[in-house]
């Protein structure tokens, strides 16, 4: 590693066994109160064929301080955005206010069951209602619905709202011609299979040379009348802006179609631009990024739907909407969708999300995507001399580079990846979107300082440098971490999914 | 910055964009809190939700169970929780070898042989699981019990109205409150599973066996729910009984109620289903060095490399609250969980057996339960849980004409660990003073 | 290393500059609500001349982002129980309870003021109260203060009251000639000092080659009158229990003397015995030892004094006292050596020790002791073969060893010490007591399970045949951590205490 | 493990204990609680602290302040809190960077040259300075000034009892609330130091550079000692005004008012001194590398090898605590802290005027103030403040006669940030109705 980068040196790092090979007879971590009523013969209550006879063989007995010490040391093999820059496209990493998890602590959200009594929870409902407020200010879009528990769970719900506007709108018979969703080559995986569990069949719409979607593509594609939308993501996911937004939209509507934007981007666009002032009839957000509520390595999300006045009726039940000063659930939606999820989602997300929109103002949420598209465009800067650039068009809160010049000495997408690992940074999105070979997608987010982006930029030229003078420090990469690279191919040709017991397997 | 990219004002970030879709004012939302200012707004919204201040008798999917303090500290690690879905297994083996044992303890309680990292919650896992036997079997007709989760029958609805699928409800027998021999009439060889739950949503102990040998008579697949995961503690493994494939929510393993959410779907299944199972799966993996770690694996079923062919759209999962639940289940232990079954099942029947001593009470379902019953006042239950909400200051279960209207006498109560015997008799009483008997 | 040993391994680990380093002008890192009272011109209530001209300059300027990455990433440069046993003997690392933290931090509590009216407080005093009876179940010895904030700090309370007992049974007069405290070589070097600064000379007992008291120095010492009194650790530091106690209190007693014992090593005694008993007058217990409360890095501590009846006028004031079913504060102790902490002591430490009696109960208190001596004793057993154990007689909760076989080819204390770095252990209590030669003090507590146990003797085996074999590779221990052995010396002989800007100082 | 090393049972591990020395029943301590019953049973007591639920305007030494969520965030890494004083620097250097940044803030804030790594609080780590001073001058007689806090009076009395020093008390001007000319009379060459607070005990900023200059004069040292340590936000350093000690309470610093402790002693003296400084030091290293570190240094001062000849006797000394702060004065910043400093004052004078307009009230003292002041009511204070408290639940001061029995009508009010107006305006209220005004 060159002697200026020093973000990162090396450490002792404890290791730890699975639970299950630590765990010893007779050890225990908890203690309940001892049982207040009397004690009814268990037969009574149930009879023992109702009963497990495994007696939980194989769940680990441990002590209070071996699940600390456990998870303790496992935590610390982690990179967190706690630790630095987590530049991963598409995913927003930003930083999570430790605000936000104390809001969704307080006892009187954390405590209160889902199925109470609406006069009961007057606050939690107000808490939905407002963040739904603000959700349709910041999309345009005015209807809201909070159920969706991530993006893709968002785009289906949003998805089956198209179809059943369509089918209200031409009736059944004419509705099942339309079975035909659009989607970009460049778009994320989750769109398509959305849309398949929708019903839909999926049309793929080329993207031009400047990473855009391809006009006369959409056209021709929206000449037959099967089409019964688009799903399209604005930014899209080379981070470029659809500057033919508009036009898209019109082409789709006038075609029969409804235009669904997948949101995941709306990082590039809070407080400066608005879905619903382009045309957009649905998105879904993801507050999991653009709202800064945490990733938890791999969730939980929220993944809110909104959409226009006139889609509105289609939305999942229960609405959220208020009376005067009351709050109240209103399951009357004869032209919903039906619910997607038990309860009204994920609860303790809203709160985190709405504790972000007040923390930051009106302001303060424009500032942010200033900033984060300041970073972007600081490092497509950066890295332009030393990486292919495959698109020309300034970026927008996320830059993708390629491969290509260090790819003819061997040294790939996923080396250069692996290598940024030794220089302390997490690495970008690598082999996406699709379409771009040996794609690397970078998203600073606006939680990064200056001093970090430079240094960023000074680890990825260097690694562009030994790319050429050193390929194999790059090929073998990382070398600092307490594993290398696994061999995944390997471990999905023969998968081992759960631990098991030296011998003998674990009955039921 | 700006300059050092050769630009003049932060408006030129912006170029992109077409002026005539730029907002050309601040948005409408509130202007900037303070920490203090913010919390001083949320803590009030908090002191209008009385109902999380109550003693409460409140189940049916969502459960108050304790949850020993260890749970929160760990998953306030910012390692675990400020980290994204473990991409890069040579730094995220915390998160890959949490999962590995999240899927492990999964299949130790269900006897199942996989399980995935997580669902988003119960309800959609059901959903999931309906579509994946549709997939397994090539069938389109699934029959549910009438008394799985209403809300858990109205998401899988919803799921499936788009994928040809045909979706029965069999009728639950008054007496017993499980499934009734009319599923017999509905079951035929073009059905692709039987989808039950149990402890079903009255509480009653479902003969799942029996259902899965009616199902697996026909080549249907058994899909067996479960909302009250404690119940694993107790009951038997879903294994055992021959489900095929199993959902649960696990929300009763260390998750705070939160007004619904996040909560945690657990999905297991047989191994040779393996590559159908929705979500990721995480699995073992070693490197040249012969160093043991842990991948996401089989991600050819997903929709990152499937689209529209994967096996499920889902992407972010549950991560976090898996963790939480894997915290719980290690910290509980095998005695633990046992122990916290048999103290839900103890009071619960303490609580039956006092609520149908009282005049005009009954419970109409005689099935073995383990922590919710049943109960038929001798008034509608509405106004009778109202009224000891505001008298007694008590949350005394749920209205069941809240999903059956024609049920409006019946209540279902559940009862945990976390009720003390003061409080059962406290709602005993209430009860009885509410009803005017 | 050797192969089997494989606690740890080594993983990337981030660097961070000094804070001050990181600063950038015009960050913020905090948000307070505007002034919501009419401003008045500040000269009108603060004349310039009373205010301050440097604008605070130096002080940090960094975001909140900035603030959690610096001290996330420092904190992963530690060792800690969290990570793994931590056997400094003397010191009593044993696990600290999250749910003692959690009690720690309840409102009603930790937002309370100390100067409320006591009828406002009684919860709180409550607390106090009852930690105190237990405590004084625990030593035998009734009366019993909380003021202390650490062991040192009860020390010098305690010998105070020795001193003021003495001054009222004798008189000034007589009193002034008994100016002696006696201490071990053995001692903690709290004990002398806080002997001191109540304005005792210290006299020295010698040590018995089987690591006790010398009895006959003891009388011989007591011989002239002039002993106010001994400080005596028990178990002393060297881990035995001194069996003579009772002989040692008569003879202290006899001359006039009392015994003060420091309690530091109560982890070998609770629920197992108690120095009221044995004879003893006055004792401190650390709060943050035996009783579990946090060591924070060094702190903050709780050093309870507990005393005879007969000592108990003399305690600090306020005494918290109960009436009937009412708590209150007693000024009125006109024997009293006064105060020693304002307010009522490290209260959040009493919280926290009260909540690990509760948890434990007093059968568990008890199997505490047994498994710290248990673990100590496995040690000792576990080590004898390869390291030089200077006193025969089992050690109770920790045991010395000393690096006199090593030593001969050249591998001392210290780089055993370093050495057990790199096998992922906090190293033990080294060159202390100071009356053993390169003395290696363990303390395990009853914190670590069988395993861990196993492999810290393994390790140390490891050790002690690489202090043979290979002395190079223990001389120059640590080679895992982040940074190598730092040049104390240089260290000290240009001490730099702070961080300064590069070029100027900073002005007042 | 008894029977591998040997042994029967485990009452064979305290053979070395004499038998009638050994306790023969068990603890009289309580059973044991599971986490429920613990939590429940502090709940309820904290439940019987109603003052820690009222706005306050209690200060004297203990303030309420807002603090920053990151700092209890930070504080609660393990890492953190359970390590020990860092004496193994190769895997203790996040203790020691801390504690680094803790001595340069206490440097900048006070303008001093040398701060040590923490005292107990500000009341022991005055008594520390008041001996500190005695070592340096080697003159026994110290001077205090009667407006110190009287239980920081009272800790120095404790603790200099026995090391032959002789502390007389300076009179207050009962006009100015300031150090009356009485110091003058009192002064001499065996003066080793003044001792004075500022602001003091009542709120009044001193004139604490006339002192020092007065100190200086006759060969004595300059002690300051600071109860509101966000004082210095506005007021002039420490330095600039001569003083060649400086301890001060650093409980404003984000650290909870926890009836009374943890709280955090501030020690920082000229760079002579800094040999005889108490406790610890934490210096800049370096290894064969070259590589920066800290360790404990100058361990010499210290009792571990200096035994009674010791600058002190402290060994642990507020290690969390001083992070806890550490992360407060980062947090809050350079603008941060002289932000809360300004909304102090400013309140602390919108108080002091409302209060100053009711009839019969008056502010006794005429020194300019920070955000203390002391309330002269028309009849007894004791008796006012416990009506304000049962009638408008206000704790609307301390009244002096705590201290102070010949001031029954007089009581301190404390003003911060956290005091909304309304507050202030309830306290006013509430005041003119109890006093009958
Ligand atoms: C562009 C895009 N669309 C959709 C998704 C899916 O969102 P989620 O993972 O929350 O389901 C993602 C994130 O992974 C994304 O980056
Ligand atoms: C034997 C002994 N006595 C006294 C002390 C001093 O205790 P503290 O550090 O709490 O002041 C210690 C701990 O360091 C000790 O080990």
């Amino acid at each position: 590693m060159s002697s200026e980068i020093t973000k990162v040196t090396q450490h002792i790092s404890h290791n730890e066994a699975l639970i299950f090979e630590r765990s010893q007879p007779g050890r225990i971590g908890y203690r309940l109160p001892p049982l207040d009523v009397e004690e009814t013969p268990l037969a009574e209550i149930l009879p023992s064929a109702f009963r497990r006879s495994d007696d939980l063989e194989g769940l680990p007995e441990v002590s209070e301080v071996d699940v600390i010490r456990h998870f303790t040391r496992m935590s610390t093999w982690n990179y967190s955005i706690d630790l630095g820059m987590y530049p991963l496209g598409s995913c927003t990493m930003k930083y999570n206010s430790r605000l936000n998890e104390k809001v969704a602590r307080i006892a009187g959200f954390a405590g209160l069951h889902p199925l109470v009594e609406e006069k009961d929870a007057q606050g939690a409902l107000e808490v939905i209602y407002e963040l739904q407020e603000h959700l349709a200010e910041i999309t345009g879009l005015p209807g809201v619905s909070l159920q969706p528990a991530a993006g893709a769970h968002g785009e289906m719900t949003g998805v089956m709202i198209i179809r059943a506007f369509i089918d209200a709108r031409d009736g059944e018979g004419a509705s099942a011609k339309r079975r035909t969703m659009l989607i970009p080559d460049s778009a994320h995986g989750t769109n398509p299979a959305s849309a398949h569990l929708s019903g839909f069949s999926v049309k793929t719409i080329r993207s031009t040379a400047e990473g855009l979607t391809d006009l006369d593509h959409l056209r021709e594609l929206c000449a037959h009348g099967e089409v019964a939308g688009l799903m399209l993501t604005n930014p899209n996911t080379l981070g470029l802006f659809e500057k033919n937004i508009k036009e898209i939209c019109n082409i789709v509507h006038e075609a029969g179609g409804l235009v669904y934007m997948d949101g995941a981007n709306m990082n590039a666009l809070v407080g400066i631009a608005r879905p619903g002032d382009m045309g957009v009839d649905v998105i879904h957000l993801n507050l999991h990024k653009t709202f800064s509520t945490p990733h938890g390595g791999g969730g939980p999300g929220c993944g809110p739907c909104c959409t226009t006045k006139e889609l509105e009726p289609f939305l999942p039940v229960p609405r959220v909407i208020r009376k005067g000063e009351v709050y109240s659930l209103d399951f009357d939606q004869p032209q919903s969708i039906g619910r997607v999820k038990a309860f009204f989602g994920n609860y303790g997300m809203m709160l985190r999300a709405l504790s972000y929109i007040q923390t930051h103002g009106f302001d303060g949420l424009r500032e942010a995507t200033e900033a984060a598209v300041l970073n972007a465009r600081y490092i497509a800067h950066g890295l332009v001399s030393d990486y292919d650039k495959p698109f020309d068009a300034p970026p927008m809160h996320e830059v993708v580079f390629t491969d290509k010049r260090q790819s003819r000495k061997g040294a790939h997408t996923l080396d250069i990846a692996k290598r940024l690992i030794d220089y302390g940074f997490h690495p970008m999105t690598i082999y996406f979107p699709l379409i771009v070979q040996g794609a690397m997608l970078i998203e600073p987010t606006e939680s990064v300082g200056h001093q970090e982006l430079d240094q960023f930029i000074a680890a990825m030229r260097s690694i562009a440098r030994e790319a050429v003078e050193n390929p194999e420090l790059v090929l073998n990469a990382p070398h600092s971490t307490r594993i290398g690279r696994l061999d995944e191919a390997a471990a999905a040709r023969k998968p081992v999914l759960r631990w098991k017991p030296k011998e003998a397997g674990v009955a039921g | 910055m700006l300059h050092q990219i050769g630009l003049d004002s932060t408006a030129d970030l912006f170029d992109s964009i077409p002026a005539d879709l730029k907002l050309s004012r601040e948005l409408k939302t509130p202007a900037a809190l303070s920490e203090l200012e913010l919390l001083a707004g949320f803590e009030q919204k908090a002191a209008r939700n009385p109902a999380a201040r109550r003693p409460s008798f409140l189940g049916a999917g969502a459960y108050s169970h304790y949850c020993p303090t260890v749970v929160d500290h760990i998953i306030s690690r910012s390692e675990f929780f400020t980290a994204y879905t473990p991409y890069q297994p040579e730094i995220s083996q915390g998160t890959l070898q949490v999962i590995f044992e999240f899927q492990t303890l999964v299949c130790q309680l269900t006897g199942m042989e996989v399980a995935n990292a997580s669902m988003y919650d119960g309800s959609t896992a059901l959903a999931e699981a309906v579509l994946m036997a549709e997939r397994i079997t090539r069938r389109s007709k699934v029959i549910a019990c009438g008394a799985v989760h209403p809300e858990y029958l109205d998401v899988v609805r919803t799921y499936v109205q788009h994928a040809g699928i045909d979706l029965a409800v069999a009728a639950t027998d008054p007496v017993t409150g499980q499934t009734s021999a009319d599923i017999d009439r509905l079951l035929d060889d073009k059905t692709a599973a039987i989808v039950v739950q149990s402890p079903n949503f009255f509480g009653c102990v479902e003969d799942v066996e029996a259902l899965a040998e009616k199902a697996h008579a026909v080549g249907a697949l058994l899909v067996l729910a479960i909302t009250e995961s404690i119940s694993l503690g107790l009951l038997r493994s879903p294994a055992s009984l021959g489900a095929d494939i199993v959902v649960a929510e696990g929300q009763s393993f260390g998750v705070p109620l939160s007004f619904g959410g996040p909560y945690l779907g657990l999905f297991a299944t047989r191994e040779k289903y393996a590559r159908q199972i929705p979500g990721r799966l995480v699995g073992e993996a070693y490197d040249k060095q012969g160093r043991r770690g842990f991948v996401l694996t089989l991600a050819t079923r997903e929709q990152h490399i499937r689209r529209e062919k994967a096996t499920s759209n889902i992407c972010t999962n549950e991560g976090l609250i898996a963790l939480a639940a894997t915290v719980y289940l290690e910290t509980m232990g095998r005695r633990g969980l046992q122990e916290v079954a048999q103290q839900c099942v103890q009071k619960a029947a303490y609580a039956a057996r006092k609520i149908s001593e009282l005049p005009g009470f009954s419970l109409p379902y005689s099935a073995p339960r383990f922590n919710e019953f049943v109960v038929r006042a001798p008034v509608p239950a509405v106004g009778l849980l109202s009224a000891l909400a505001s008298d007694k200051e008590i949350t005394g279960g749920l209205a069941l004409s809240r999903y059956f209207p024609n049920q409006p006498n019946d209540f279902l109560v559940c009862v945990t660990e976390m009720n003390s015997r003061n409080e059962i008799d406290a709602l005993v009483e209430g009860l009885g003073q509410s009803s005017g008997a």
